[in-house]
């Protein structure tokens, strides 16, 4: 089966699913905003203490937003047997498994860069800051997706998998989110900040090309 | 041999608290630990005789 | 000498137990002469007076608690590739005496600093990875006592402790990157001057006595699990509970 | 091309479930699998797909082990097992469309159809699959028996909630199947009305 | 049917069922742990800086760890069917919803309340304040789990709906929030607190009289 | 105590599955509900467990209206669908145990243990349901049957997944509850073998 054919049409059906009910898609963007808009009812109103620690904020928000759909990335196609037969399918399954991973990236990771500017907005944070935002999260978002499915495979049918899940994936976040947040810090602080930059690169490539295969290996265990 | 006294090795020039307190959890974890797998491998045991007849 | 041959539970199951009295008996001297030389041997500090015999157990602990994280990988990796049972079975004893050994770092590194810096805890980078490092190993024991077939635990693990390897170097350097760019925390870890003679001796036989403490334990451990496991399988019923 | 099994043990947990199984099913044939509840009929039949693995034996498609050629052995088996595999949010008609594009075998829109009104769906080709009856569920299932053309069927309790038409309809595909050269290892409490089956008892 | 005996039927099989796997009550608190020791990574390591949004981030993370507990709160009986049986049950469903979230907060809200003291320590706070937030925390998160129950039942069944119980939810949580929060604020700045340990109390018990009725009237719909 | 339906009407979506359907049901009788796939027995028998409200018409248990005393209603009636309704981690002990408290007949663990017997699950009583065969976790919920003392019982094909020697120990007590002056009301898709039933045909 030709490669692209194989994740176009994963892609295709868990889009057709989570726009099944379009307010899926919108809620995941709502939880980022409204976690992100929690922290001033929280850390109180002032506008310069709030613009400082917001990048970091928006890139916490994110990877929540992140998080709370990845239990969902398998668990409704394993409850209802989907999961077997896609193992059973003449298709790659590590193909099936990068196709299902971008489907989530599309409706998780996505719209929370796309809404990032208007929080920036509400933040205080100027153009280029929001930018330097928005360039971190699209390279940084693909990362959170990509290991996060290692998590949800392995946690897959486990009691207690959501919070489990949370537990063994958001360590292996904070080097994402170090450097982008470090990034819009080094950009404030007029520092170069190429090598962030880079460095979120080379964890998309590195994660692009093992956290699929991770996964299916993973998942083949949980089916046994 | 820097203590003159007992009272002087327990105080530990001030840091009596924390030095103790280290070596002391520290010392309470290697204690404790050795003690749960020990009764750990009793249960086992004792399953394995029960269901093995004898042993 | 096969090796393999002591891949199987069966043939290392009665090994392990013979091995155990030695390691059992190396720590106890090893750690007798460690304390020793902790207490009575080593000077006092002229700069943090007798607050730094904390050293004695913080170093050997957060040693231990990194290196049991790689050898736990080696096994694990072991396992996917020879598809050897013990190994899943040796990650699974090695992992609580790792965690408990980060623990110990953290515990015994908050009550060094609470004297040296006038607080317990600050975002410094190498505080901050250790206490990462016990999260990684509390996701490993998590998981694994959350699966209960054995076989899909031991995968399941193995996959992660080897995930987690592969992050433990780039999650280090990345704090460090972090902690740099701030330059947020008014302290930073103030290494020793130099490192005294008497003092990295102690150390270094703290850490071995450490090591033969983690090795006993594992071996102790690992043959709960065997047991466990082959509970119902003839050779145990024949001779392993004499 | 055939499927034969031999020496197969299988366990689960701590119980051996069976030992030494053997058996060899040619085209045109079919086998029924019996037992109690919790014998391990259902256990063979997830081996004897390739999803699970064995404790000891062999089991060969066409002469070649399974874990060999994954991929052909996956085109050409189609198993269905007590879960349903549908998702409840779609029609019978989107589930089987992409159902059938992920067997490698996509369907038009007319196929389909064709299909569900020979299950007597049509009408509710629309609905989401949640609403349905216990019994339409199964239906939607079993069309795909007719979508994906491939010659080894692995059936676990297909009778299962059907009405006395629907298992009609299913014995006469079943008849198709294995004049064409198919063959069929099938499970059920209920007796198979036909002919000259082998049998496995576990 | 005893009123008390019901509560407690549940609350002892809700339990037994979270304590299956004791990783599943420790993995609760450790996302907690987690989420706030995140911050510093995003947003620095400043100790002055960060133990002046400590109580804020405090109070969200505990907002956040409820909230991640709740979709499984009715959602595993609705699925596999033991809802219906329990609506069918002769003891009155508002109790057995009742002992429901009560269970949700001995495993959600409590191990929360529980670690604040050392999480207080990494953030530099001073005890007094400790004292104050772990106060807060006890008045304030039943009211997050009752409150959660609502969304909960209301979303049962909907597909996406644990990111729209997410969005039904968090504004629902800002005023528990806002005296939680506030209670540490008006310490430090050494004003009158009692006002805001009231107005807590005052939520919980309009929260316990109406919240499992109206979570029990919603199951009911969920069900039909 | 009899349980009488009048006139009783359904309406799923925008399909009317069936209009003035009228029975009575009285002590030591059963009734089997017939019908298609999709006919809408499921839907009758959600209607008289008082899960869901009929479009029009009324269901009376003991001459009263259901929804005017549901709590007697409950304790006198047990209904099982399609859904199982066991926690997969749980063990069968555990299960019955919860699931008995919450009838509001606690069992004791001799009394579960002698009921596990006779659907054959000795030996199984300890292992998470999650493991068990698909006829092993309906037999599970059957041994409810015996736990709960009370006179109506509503079944939703309960025959699903079970072996011949489950439908065997089905029928015993079929028989002695009916003797004891129970009511029973089931569908199924396979013949009843009892005599002097009732059928409703959908
Ligand atoms: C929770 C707090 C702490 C943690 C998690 C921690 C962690 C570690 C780790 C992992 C090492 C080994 C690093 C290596 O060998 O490269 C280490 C070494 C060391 N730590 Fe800590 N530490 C903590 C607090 C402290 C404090 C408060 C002090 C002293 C004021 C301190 C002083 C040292 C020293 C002197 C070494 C040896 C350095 C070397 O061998 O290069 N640590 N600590
Ligand atoms: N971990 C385990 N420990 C012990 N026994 C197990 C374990 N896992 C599965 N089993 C047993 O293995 C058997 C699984 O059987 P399987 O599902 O193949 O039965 P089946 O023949 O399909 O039954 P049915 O007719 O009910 O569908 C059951 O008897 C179950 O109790
Ligand atoms: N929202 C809806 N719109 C249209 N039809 C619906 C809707 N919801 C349910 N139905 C129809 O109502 C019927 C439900 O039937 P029910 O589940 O009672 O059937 P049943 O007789 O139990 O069938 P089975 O033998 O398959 O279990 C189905 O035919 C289904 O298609
Ligand atoms: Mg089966
Ligand atoms: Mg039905």
């Amino acid at each position: 089966m030709n490669l692209f054919t194989t994740v176009f049409i994963m892609v295709r059906r868990d889009l057709i699913l989570a726009l099944r009910h379009k307010s899926e898609l919108l809620t995941a963007l709502f939880f980022f905003v409204i976690v992100v808009n929690l922290l001033p009812l929280g850390v109180g109103p002032d506008p310069k203490l709030l613009s400082k620690i917001a990048p970091g904020v928006l890139w916490i928000g994110a990877l929540l937003a992140t998080l709370l759909g990845l239990p969902r990335l398998f668990a409704h196609d394993y409850q209802d047997g989907s999961l077997e037969q896609l193992s059973l399918s003449p298709h790659s399954f590590t193909l099936i498994v990068l196709g299902k991973i971008m489907a989530h990236w599309l409706v998780a990771g996505l719209p929370v860069v796309l809404i990032t500017p208007f929080l920036g907005i509400q933040f205080n944070l100027s153009g280029p800051i929001i930018a330097v935002m928005m360039a971190t999260l699209l390279l940084g978002t693909p990362v959170l997706s990509l290991i996060g499915s290692i998590g949800a495979a392995l946690t897959l049918g486990v009691r207690g998998g959501g919070v489990l899940l949370s537990l063994l994936i958001l360590p292996l976040y904070i080097p994402v989110l170090i450097f982008g947040a470090g990034a819009a810090e080094a950009y404030r602080s007029g520092l170069d900040m190429s090598g962030y930059f880079w460095l979120l690169a080379a964890l998309d490539i590195l994660a692009l090309f093992f956290a699929p295969w991770v996964s299916a290996v993973a998942l083949k265990v949980a089916l046994e | 041999m820097q203590w003159n006294s007992f009272s002087d090795f327990i105080h530990m020039g001030g840091y009596g608290l924390y030095v103790w307190g280290s070596f002391g959890i520290c010392a309470l974890a290697m204690i404790i630990e050795p003690l749960i797998l020990q009764s750990r491998n009793q249960k086992i045991r004792r399953q394995v005789k029960r269901q093995g007849g004898q042993p | 000498m096969n090796w393999f041959k002591y891949a199987s539970p069966a043939s290392f199951y009665p090994l392990a137990g013979k091995l155990i009295p030695y390691f059992a008996a190396i720590t106890v001297v090893l750690l007798a002469i460690g304390l020793w030389i902790s207490f009575f041997v080593a000077p006092t500090d002229f700069q943090q007076g007798e607050g730094y015999r904390i050293i004695f157990v913080h170093v050997p602990a957060s040693w231990m608690s990194m290196f049991i994280y790689c050898v736990m990988a080696f096994w694990s990796a072991l396992g996917l590739i020879f598809n050897t049972r013990l190994s899943g079975m040796m990650t699974q004893a090695l992992a609580p005496t790792g965690a408990l050994f980060a623990f110990l770092s953290l515990v015994t590194g908050s009550l060094w600093g609470k004297p040296m810096w006038g607080t317990w805890w600050v975002w410094d980078a190498r505080l901050t990875s250790q206490l990462i490092l016990f999260f990684l190993y509390l996701g490993y024991l998590a998981l694994t006592s959350a699966i209960d077939d054995s076989r899909r635990r031991d995968k399941a693990g193995a996959i992660l402790s080897l995930v987690g390897v592969v992050n433990v170097p780039i999650i280090y350097f990345s704090v460090i990157w972090w902690n740099t760019l701030h330059q947020g925390a008014s302290v930073s870890m103030t290494k020793a001057p130099t490192m005294a003679h008497t003092m990295l001796m102690g150390m270094l036989i703290m850490a071995l006595a450490f090591w033969g403490y983690t090795i006993a334990m594992g071996l102790k451990r690992v043959r709960c699990i065997i047991l466990e496991r082959e509970m119902s399988s003839e050779w145990i019923k024949k001779n392993a509970v004499e | 091309m055939n499927l034969s099994v031999s020496n197969l043990s299988c366990q689960r947990g701590e119980r051996l479930l069976f030992e030494n199984i053997s058996f060899e099913l040619n085209p045109h044939q079919w086998c029924h699998v019996t037992g109690e509840n919790g014998a391990g009929k259902t256990s063979l039949l997830r081996l004897c797909a390739g999803l699970t693995n064995p404790l000891s034996g062999l089991i060969k498609w066409g002469g070649i082990p399974l874990k060999e050629d994954t991929d052909r052995f996956h085109q050409d088996t189609l198993y269905l097992g007590h879960a349903n595999a549908l998702k409840e949010e779609l029609s019978p008609l989107e589930n089987l469309q992409l159902m059938s594009q992920l067997d490698g075998s996509p369907a038009t829109e007319e196929a389909i159809l064709t299909v569900l009104d020979r299950w007597g769906l049509l009408g509710r080709e629309e609905l989401p699959v949640r609403v349905l009856s216990a019994g339409q569920r199964r239906r939607v299932l079993l069309s795909r028996l007719t979508l994906k053309p491939c010659p080894l069927w692995i059936l676990d309790e297909p009778f299962n909630a059907l009405d006395r038409r629907a298992i009609q309809t299913l014995y006469e595909l079943f008849n198709q199947h294995l004049e064409q050269g198919g063959l069929l290892l099938i499970t059920s409490h209920q007796a198979i009305e036909m002919t000259d089956g082998m049998s496995v008892n576990l």
